[in-house]
């Protein structure tokens, strides 16, 4: 993992306050959780079934029924508990989760998550993505600041196949913490060393910029 | 990591609940009814409240404390036989009771609990307790719609819990409980013991913690949850 | 407990065949479990969340948190399971009940069952009584021919509020057996001593009488 | 009254699956799939199959046999992302894929083992997956109409059993488990082993035994049940 995505992670994990629960998205969010100390009030969720993730595990130490939704080989924590998949959503959804962090392709100014379909070319299901960007209290994404292609992420609208509307609250980047506000995408923090005009410029709406001091992470 | 800790006292978890408050409370007869929180919400004194049980207990039991007291405005139950107080209550007018098919009942706490609008059935479809209820047609088969309930608070009774609210019930004091304990915004446990982290099996938890707010700890069971005598 | 009500209680308990799920209701079905042998495979359901009843308590060895849903103390066997509302009344509504016992005031030609509710006299509440009658794959009744007044419980129309339409498939009486046919009633068995004109006269509605001689129990 | 006894063969369980069955499958990823029954299914043969299940497992793995033997027509799942091979056929229209929100799929098994016909709900309401959805308006809401699933068998990978079907998973081999284990016409189970009546205690069993028809006891179990290294 780059530096820069390390420092994203690293950013992204000071998001999470203590009692919180939270479910950490497949791909990079899933690296937050190696930021959290050891005597950190918190509980991880991941959809097939578990509260209270422990550490990842290797092969030689893995249990073969116990994975994240990833497929990693995880742990259980002292207060762990198990559930079926009913169970794992109804928490979801009734709003007992407080904050998930999920990947992206791309997200509106409005905060329109696309994250699960690229029509014939990536279409493998929508999985608990859905319910996930519905229906966390809060969600937030981590993603590169642009593709591959150098073309930004963070867009006017959508143009890929919605994922949900309105969900996402806060954007980590390799390169800022970019809120979604009423009015559009505002910058919060750039990384160390990123001007904000490089941060505007691969950002593909408008970008607000605070009043002052821009703090670094 | 660790979990968070949500242990707190009879007092302050109770006085969390406001006047006019839609409270749940499980059990099914004597068996997981929550007597020492009842008699906590007695002594509180709030007002105005929408019950949502399974039944009324027995006249000078549980439930019936808040109904005598004047406490409650409604109550949405499946049976009340064995009260002949809360029958009482019923038939002059003091209360307004709302009854739902037993099982309906569960499932329209489940639906809130799993975070669903409604769910659609042809129990009950032929009698009087759901002549008023909307319908929707499914595949030319028309369906009751009976919507989610969820409540303020939840009042639950549970064998053990650890710190955290990770749950579990014992036989047939299971019933409502933990269905109400995924489907109010505030949801409080009485534990007939509270466990260390790690003492209950994470296979053997019946409500994972995370849907729970508070955890009290009983000490000595009142009268009320004993065997009743005949 | 009178004779003809035992003897009715102990034909009633002929119907349950080996492997089936069967909750007995309220009242007279309970007592047919006294007429279950020890081998007998069978497993009891009662809605508030135990499925393999096992024989009932006094209050000196009963367990408080161990009931049926008619209050009474109960025990487990080896093989009984625990479960909450939900899951007991899936089992009634997905088929998984074999055969349920039930009360009635009134039961129809069309096998109709009214068992809930007098208007103005009697309303706690339907319980769980609606779910298997209307579910149950097969519904049998148990009740006096009469009422205390001497009128017929088995009607043409029910009178008093549905429990639910067409759900009685035989009714088991202290004068007879009788099945609800798609032509109305008909005799299949008679009380010891009891006559078929006499049970007809308790009868409020037209009842079929077999070829020939009719059975005894 | 003793519970009855419902052990049989894998070979007698599968038979009882029909050519052109709608299957229920556990599992999600390796913990939980029915490695074994799925084996004898292929054996066994039965084709045009509609299997409803959370994944397609892994190419070379679990049911990626029955599409690879061209067994199944149609498969109604959240995600086939690790299944390249399921993807590939999909693309070329070799089967027919339904994708449903996880959750969702969840409750409309559980639906089905409730006895329900349908849920209501907001979720993907504003996605292409709810576009062609019946809607029902409650409250002023427009909630998309998630019918009941019900499938004729349903296949089961369990921790342990008794004779009678009552049975405990284990760890994230739960999942779609309990849910499908309610909602077929025929549940057939297999599990890592079958304890004697009386050894699960009533208050630990995850699937009560009135749901199950069929249980047969693994053997030494194959590599498919064992760790990933990727």
């Amino acid at each position: 993992m780059s530096d820069a995505r390390q420092r994203m992670v690293a950013r992204a994990a000071a998001e999470i306050t203590p009692g919180m629960v939270v479910n950490l998205g497949i791909g990079l969010p899933t690296k937050v959780v190696n930021h959290l100390d050891a005597d950190f009030p918190v509980c991880l969720h991941t959809e097939n079934g578990l509260s209270g993730i422990g550490p990842t595990l290797s092969p030689e130490q893995a249990d073969r029924n116990l994975i994240d939704a990833g497929g990693a080989y995880v742990s259980t924590l002292p207060g762990s508990a198990f559930f079926d998949s009913a169970v794992s959503f109804a928490l979801v959804r009734s709003g007992r989760l407080d904050l998930t962090m999920l990947g992206a392709f791309e997200v509106s100014q409005a905060g329109d998550l696309a994250n699960w379909k690229i029509p014939g070319k990536f279409s493998p299901g929508a999985g608990g993505g859905i319910e996930l960007a519905q229906k966390a209290r809060r969600v937030v994404v981590l993603t590169t600041q642009t593709d591959r292609a150098g073309n930004p992420k963070l867009k006017a609208e959508c143009t890929l196949p919605i994922t949900a509307r309105g969900c996402v609250a806060r954007i980590f980047t390799d390169m800022a913490v970019i809120d979604v506000t009423p009015e559009g995408f505002a910058l919060c923090e750039r990384a160390e060393g990123v001007a904000a005009a490089e941060i505007a410029e691969a950002t593909g709406a408008p970008l607000a910029l605070p009043a002052g001091d821009i703090p670094t992470f | 990591m660790k979990l968070p800790d949500k242990t707190t006292t009879l007092e302050a978890a109770v006085a969390r609940i406001p006047h006019g408050a839609t409270v749940m409370l499980g059990g099914f007869g004597v068996p997981g009814t929550p007597f020492t929180l009842i008699q906590e919400l007695l002594r509180q004194g709030q007002r105005g409240l929408t019950l949502i049980k399974n039944d009324a207990n027995e006249t000078g039991m549980g439930v019936d404390h808040l109904l005598a007291a004047g406490q409650v405005a409604r109550l949405i139950t499946t049976h009340i036989g064995l009260n002949a107080h809360a029958i009482e209550l019923m038939n002059s007018g003091r209360i307004d009771v709302e009854f739902c098919a037993q099982g309906i009942l569960a499932e329209r706490i489940r639906a809130g609990g799993a975070g669903l609008g409604a769910i659609l059935t042809d129990i009950a479809a032929e009698t009087e307790l759901a002549a008023h209820k909307q319908r929707v047609e499914i595949d030319g088969k028309s369906l009751v719609v009976e919507t989610a309930l969820r409540a303020d608070v939840a009042l639950i009774h549970a064998n053990s819990t650890d710190p955290f609210g990770n749950l579990d019930y014992v036989a047939t004091a299971r019933n409502f409980n933990p269905l109400m304990a995924m489907a109010a915004e505030r949801v409080i446990v009485e534990a007939e013991r509270l466990l260390p982290f790690g003492t209950l099996a994470a296979d053997d938890v019946h409500t994972p913690g995370p849907f729970v707010d508070h955890v009290v700890e009983l000490g000595a069971l009142s009268e009320e949850y004993a065997i009743v005598r005949r």
